[in-house]
């Protein structure tokens, strides 16, 4: 069964204001500890040896010399780990191929991108161990490697996988493929469609893959004991997806793993996956210490996984007047060395902002010799985007239609059947669309070689599977466990609100403590936006759990039917005046004596929640093009997102500005530079060039709230959507500034310099 | 090789550690002094998690040899709230929401008071030029902006 | 690796006679991040910084005396200094965050021999020569002179860069330093642009410096460039010309930060600007 | 009986079948059912898809009761970052 609690409207006390952060004192103090912030008594220094090719053959591991070196404890090969057979599990993004994974955290047969793991080594000091990966011999056989999807696709390609035959195609091919898979998304009659339109553009668009850019490198500590037992210690989206994949691994009993989360230092997707923590609890059994690892940024850039660069061609047609009667897509994403892009993300959310009759959208995951793809914010969203909201910019220019119009009179609403499948619900991109008609920063005046952008994106949002705990201590106050990891955007002050709310008592009385593996049942990674509406749920059907039994030991007091018993503000009171005359009983006075009256108050939720609420936003970038240099200055920008309900609006506005920050870089000037030898040439911040605090304005918000009706407070998630639109309105405000359409990201200086020079030409 | 003796004061109390020739002043207060305020975001010098203060004078630790600070004064994160009063900028962060995986935090954090102590009064601009060795993934900058805003302002009256 | 940190010249010129190999660390800005990722493995590592000649700026007779361990930051605090030279200021400023500049020196920016360090167009502009103290003694060299391709220097074993030396500023002079990178901060220089320049009292151009950065493997001091300035009145056809004398003279490299089209291109358009920011303080010096 | 319909991205692994009709009553029947029915859709029914009931989706719901008349639509399944 799955569990939705739906919407009531109410007036509301703490829900919606701007609270503390509970994990706000130790953030700025330094006391927070974060996976490299954790040491134990013994523990031993564990590095990894990494492939210096993009495509090799292993032909040997000889790792005696390094063995023999004093102070190494311990080293492993893919020899120390079980082979995986295809079996398949669901992580951040969309699902994961144990025989993949397996793989991917150590080489077997073959090297599949530069920084590919081949070898760990743990020893008693960094100097020793770095010493001791000098020391390993691996002798390869150099394969040809393919690093752009089109070029991937060519049939003379090197394949990675000669067992990988493209799933989708009929009949089936006999041929190995790049191409893990083919899928088609769609609906209607496209060329029926088409032939209706009056005007029909059609573009092909390139990027190139991006990183999550987390501040903090992947970091963990593991603990074997002698009884086959493990502590792990890791900064992780979700640990218990995470015990999942180490058990599976390692074949290791889920119950033998336990893994105490760390304060996490970002992860936008990137940190649902194992990486380092299968070597570290290898290391440790192997050498009877506790194992630390902690990547270098050079190792979180070569092997952790940025998204997907991609290749996506798009065809949109309409009428005269600006309907959209067709849109017709091709993307081609790349995977990195292992199948699994989010192109099936991506294809479902091409077009879905708008209400389309015809459309197709055609997608293939293709594999490259990259490292891995992850998840990251709205995984493939943008790169589709980007294409379609250009073009859309495009149609309503010729047809001399404002942009936002334009959107309004194709804009999806309640009961817009998608491509794909459901009908929308209740959603509010009508209302981001109107409110930013309505934005003064629409109509502010533009210098010469400035421009103003809109575009727009959606994203589905989930729910899944979340447990939770709380207990009313004996003073009153409460302790609120939950599983999802506090990714950042501080969710545990928005649960303690929501708890705070139904309880009627002070915020700070909630105390939320992210549990361990050992303290709750299963909870899916914090991703697709789904710890505040999820947890939410699981945190208010403990609270209204734990006042039915308040209610039940005031009635038992009062000798009255619990019907009798109401919960208003922080006290259990009679319903009426006909139960009787009796003093209300605060939640402390229940607390106070709750262990002789039947044992502590708790409530407790372990659920599959459902019904989340899909997000749309719509962004506007005023920018400035230097024509000389082709450099784009972001002047001012706005974001406009339907929330469902701001809990804590703060961290609401935190999420909108942090992802279109992200976006003004993925847009502007980040992306993986590979040279011939497939090396990656700027794994460090000072060549993969994230936004500094100089490059980017205040970001102005606009919060949007149609309730979602499946949630307790109408939540949707926020954190996807705000990274989605940033490409395209700067794409948009180019073209508006200097009159070329940008079809290639990064939009970084050369290219729009050299865009500038050859339409100064034509 | 024989590990170097070095004595330096660290928020005001004098502290010795033993530490490799090669090891970084990073290194030493988070592997030797278990000081894991400071963290360590690339160990090249381009996202400043790491930033101390050596004589007042803001540097990242990770391009700090820790035998160099001999005799020197250093201030790192655990020394900036008084006691059980935290400083202005700590409070302002708080107010403004201005952390949210709190990794960059107390690097910015000490960035932030080395810039006031030099200009008690920075602009918008001043402030972004000055935190630029900062990265913060999560926020886009802009609490972090208003947060120091607000905390100069606070400090001034 | 050894750490020594003698205080007086000879103990430091002694020390790196002796060893082979040996580095000097000024703010180590450089030098750690090569040591990190095993591009540099010295036996001993020299630390300046205790030496009092690498750490004082001193002004004689008019004419700046700077320490080559003299941090970034001390130099752009130092608000006589950059009053005179604020073009050195503009290079300077430059080089990394607070932090990097919090213990970068120009020494360590030269000596480090990057086509792309952002204070060394601006030196050579300001025609900075450097003090050397060696095996052989003292001497003295133009700052053009000691890089020599990326990661080498004209320093010959035992070597060390001890201050630079400025010129007396002439009255009605300026000088600039702009560079350009994709981020506003935290970038290498794609092309950087160091223009000194004097006028006479009517105006003209009488003298005038031109050096480019990352345009080539080493930082150009580009004379065709100066020439087309000097007896001017630094009119848009001067500067026009000054700009494709800049263009004509860089040999770049396509890399991860620049093609080698753009970098032509847009050398001369940063010369161009940095010309113009050069002429406004001159006229108002 | 429900109406189910396959999106189009699964239809490869049902012959071409785009909708057909079907006595379940509830997730986990109709997965047996579709099964049975084409074993080349098997493998992508645990870990891929999500279903759509009368419009609200469901993601590893498998007790989810299926109404006589029902409109289930077999859907990828949705994640994020």
């Amino acid at each position: 069964m799955s569990t939705t609690v739906k919407y009531v409207e109410r007036d509301l006390k703490v829900v919606g204001t701007r609270p503390l952060r509970p994990d706000g004192v130790d953030k700025v103090t330094g006391r927070a500890r974060y996976g490299a912030d954790y040491n134990l008594p013994g523990q031993l220094v564990g590095l990894v040896l990494r492939s210096p090719h993009a495509h090799a053959r292993i032909k040997s591991i000889d790792v005696t010399a390094a063995e023999k070196l004093p102070g190494v404890k311990a080293v492993v090969t893919r020899d120390d780990f079980p082979d995986m057979p295809v079996e398949y599990a669901a992580a951040g993004e969309l699902t994961i191929n144990f025989r993949d994974v397996t793989r991917n955290m150590m080489a077997r047969e073959k090297v599949l991108y530069d920084g590919h793991p081949v070898a760990a080594v743990a020893a008693t000091s960094e100097s020793i161990a770095r010493k001791a990966l000098k020391l390993m011999k691996v002798e390869y056989e150099v394969l040809g490697h393919v690093i752009d999807v089109r070029d991937a696709m060519k049939a003379d390609a090197p394949v990675l996988h000669e067992d990988q035959f493209t799933v989708g195609v009929e009949p089936k091919p006999t041929k190995p493929s790049n191409v893990a898979k083919r899928l088609v998304f769609g609906c209607g009659d496209i060329e029926a469609g088409f032939k209706k339109a009056d005007l029909v553009i059609e573009r092909e668009f390139n990027t190139k893959p991006v990183h999550q850019g987390y501040i903090e490198p992947q970091a963990c500590l593991a603990n074997y004991t002698e009884d086959g037992q493990v502590e792990l210690w890791t900064a992780s989206q979700g640990h218990f997806t995470l015990r999942a994949q180490c058990a599976k691994v390692l074949a290791i009993e889920v119950s033998k793993i336990r893994v105490i989360p760390t304060e996490l230092g970002g992860g936008f997707g990137g940190k649902n996956n194992i990486y380092n923590e299968p070597l570290a609890i290898a290391l440790s059994r192997k050498s009877n210490r506790p194992v630390k690892m902690v990547m270098t940024r050079g190792e979180v850039f070569r092997a952790t996984g940025p998204t997907s660069g991609a290749q996506v061609k798009v065809k949109m047609g309409c009428t005269k007047d600006g309907r959209i009667v067709a849109g017709e897509a091709e993307l081609n994403y790349q995977a990195g060395a292992f199948a699994g892009s989010s192109v099936p993300m991506a294809s479902m959310c091409t077009f879905t902002r708008y209400d389309l009759e015809n459309v197709r959208v055609v997608g293939h995951d293709i594999t490259v010799n990259r490292p891995k793809v992850a998840a990251y914010r709205a995984p493939g969203a943008p790169i589709a985007v980007f294409a379609v909201e250009t073009i859309i910019d495009e149609m309503a220019e010729k047809l001399g239609l404002d942009p936002i119009d334009m959107r309004l009179k194709n804009a999806a609403k309640e009961g817009t059947q998608t491509y794909y499948g459901p009908k929308l619900g209740a959603i509010g991109y009508i209302d981001t669309l109107k409110k930013a008609k309505e934005h003064p920063h629409l109509t502010a005046p533009l210098g010469p070689n400035q421009g103003r952008g809109i575009a727009t994106g959606f994203w589905f949002n989930i729910g899944n599977e979340t447990s939770t705990t709380l207990n009313v201590n004996e003073d009153g106050t409460v302790t609120l466990m939950i599983g999802t990891i506090d990714v950042a955007g501080g969710s545990r002050a928005a649960f303690a609100q929501m708890v705070a709310e139904e309880l009627g008592i002070p915020y700070d009385k909630v105390r939320p403590v992210v549990g361990d593996t050992s303290a709750l049942g299963f909870n899916f990674v914090t991703a697709g936006s789904r710890g505040t509406f999820a947890t939410g749920m699981a945190a208010v059907i403990c609270a209204r759990q734990a006042i039915d039994k308040l209610r039940e030991r005031a009635a038992a007091a009062w000798k009255v039917p619990v019907d009798g018993v109401i919960w208003e503000n922080g006290f259990a009171k009679p319903a009426s005046s006909n139960v009787g005359d009796f003093e209300p009983m605060s939640i402390a006075q229940i607390a106070k004596t709750a262990g002789r009256t039947g044992g502590t108050i708790a409530g407790h939720a372990e659920i599959n929640a459902q019904g989340a609420g899909p997000g749309f936003g719509t962004h506007i970038v005023d920018v400035e093009v230097d024509r000389q240099t082709g450099a784009v200055k972001i002047l001012r920008y706005t974001v406009i997102q339907d929330t469902g309900k701001a809990i804590h609006p703060a961290y609401v506005e935190g999420q909108f500005q942090g992802g279109a920050v992200q976006g003004i870089g993925w847009a502007l000037n980040e992306e993986y530079i590979y040279n011939k030898d497939g090396r990656l040439e700027n794994p460090g911040f000072l060549d993969y060039r994230v936004p500094v605090a100089s490059d980017v304005p205040m970001i102005d918000t606009v919060i949007v709230e149609v309730p979602n009706p499946n949630h307790p407070y109408g939540v949707r998630g926020i954190g996807e959507v705000p990274i989605i639109p940033p490409m395209a309105a700067i794409a948009n405000a180019i073209y508006d500034a200097v009159g070329i359409r940008m079809q290639e990201q990064p939009m970084s200086p050369p290219k729009i310099l050299k865009a500038l020079e050859t339409a100064a030409k034509h | 090789m024989a590990r170097a003796h070095v004595t330096t004061t660290i928020n005001g109390d004098v502290v010795d550690f033993l530490c490799e020739a090669d090891q970084t002043l990073l290194s030493a207060l988070r592997d030797e002094l278990r000081m894991t305020g400071t963290k360590e975001g690339c160990g090249t010098g381009d996202c400043g998690a790491c930033s101390v203060t050596i004589d007042g004078r803001l540097v990242c630790s990770c391009l700090v040899l820790a035998v160099e600070v001999e005799g020197k004064a250093i201030d790192t994160i655990e020394g900036m709230a008084d006691g059980e009063n935290l400083h202005p900028l700590q409070k302002k962060f708080l107010e403004h929401a201005a952390l949210q995986c709190g990794i960059c935090t107390p690097g910015i954090l000490i960035a932030a008071r080395s810039l006031l102590e030099r200009n008690p009064d920075p602009s918008e601009t001043e402030i972004r030029y000055w935190l630029a060795g900062n990265l913060c993934r999560c926020t886009g900058y802009h609490k972090i902006v208003e947060a120091v805003l607000d905390a100069a302002r606070e400090m001034r009256s | 690796m050894r750490y020594e940190a003698p205080d007086t010249l000879a103990g430091a010129t002694a020390i790196l006679a002796a060893n082979a190999g040996a580095k000097i660390l000024a703010g180590g800005t450089d030098l750690l991040v090569q040591m990190k990722s095993d591009m540099a493995d010295p036996p001993v590592v020299v630390d300046v910084k205790k030496i009092p000649e690498l750490c004082r700026i001193t002004l004689v007779d008019g004419a700046y005396r700077v320490g080559a361990a003299v941090t970034g930051m001390e130099l752009v605090e130092h608000a006589a200094f950059a009053k005179t030279w604020p073009g050195v200021i503009d290079g300077v400023k430059l080089i990394g965050s607070v932090q990097i500049k919090g213990r970068a020196s120009m020494g360590g920016n030269l000596c480090n021999a990057s086509p792309a360090a952002d204070s060394v167009p601006a030196l050579i502009a300001a025609g900075a020569r450097v003090e050397i103290v060696g095996p052989q003694g003292k001497r003295e060299a133009a700052v053009e002179d000691i890089g020599i391709a990326p990661g080498r220097t004209s320093l010959k074993p035992g070597e060390m860069v001890v201050a630079f030396l400025f010129p007396k500023r002439p009255p009605r002079s300026g000088d600039a330093y702009l560079r350009f990178t994709p981020r506003t901060e935290m970038d290498i220089a794609v092309v950087g642009a160091g223009i000194s320049l004097a006028l006479d009292a009517q105006g003209t151009c009488t003298a005038a410096r031109v050096s480019l950065g990352a345009v080539a493997p080493r930082a150009l001091l580009v004379d065709a460039a100066a020439k087309a300035l000097i007896g001017t009145k630094l009119d848009a056809a001067a500067l026009d010309r000054m700009a494709a004398a800049c263009s004509a003279a860089c040999q770049p490299i396509d890399d991860k930060r620049g093609t080698k089209e753009y970098r032509i291109k847009v050398a001369a358009v940063m010369a161009t600007r940095a010309a113009e920011i050069a002429m406004d303080r001159a006229r108002k010096s | 009986m429900a109406r189910i319909v396959l999106a189009s991205n699964l239809n490869p692994f049902a012959g071409g079948t785009t909708e057909l009709t079907l006595e379940v009553d509830d997730v986990y029947r109709l997965f047996q059912a579709l099964a049975a029915r084409f074993p080349a859709l098997e493998p992508h029914l645990e870990h891929e898809v999500a279903v759509a009931i009368d419009g609200e989706i469901y993601q590893d719901v498998l007790f989810q009761p299926i109404g006589p008349d029902s409109e289930v639509i077999l859907i990828q399944k949705i994640a994020g970052g």
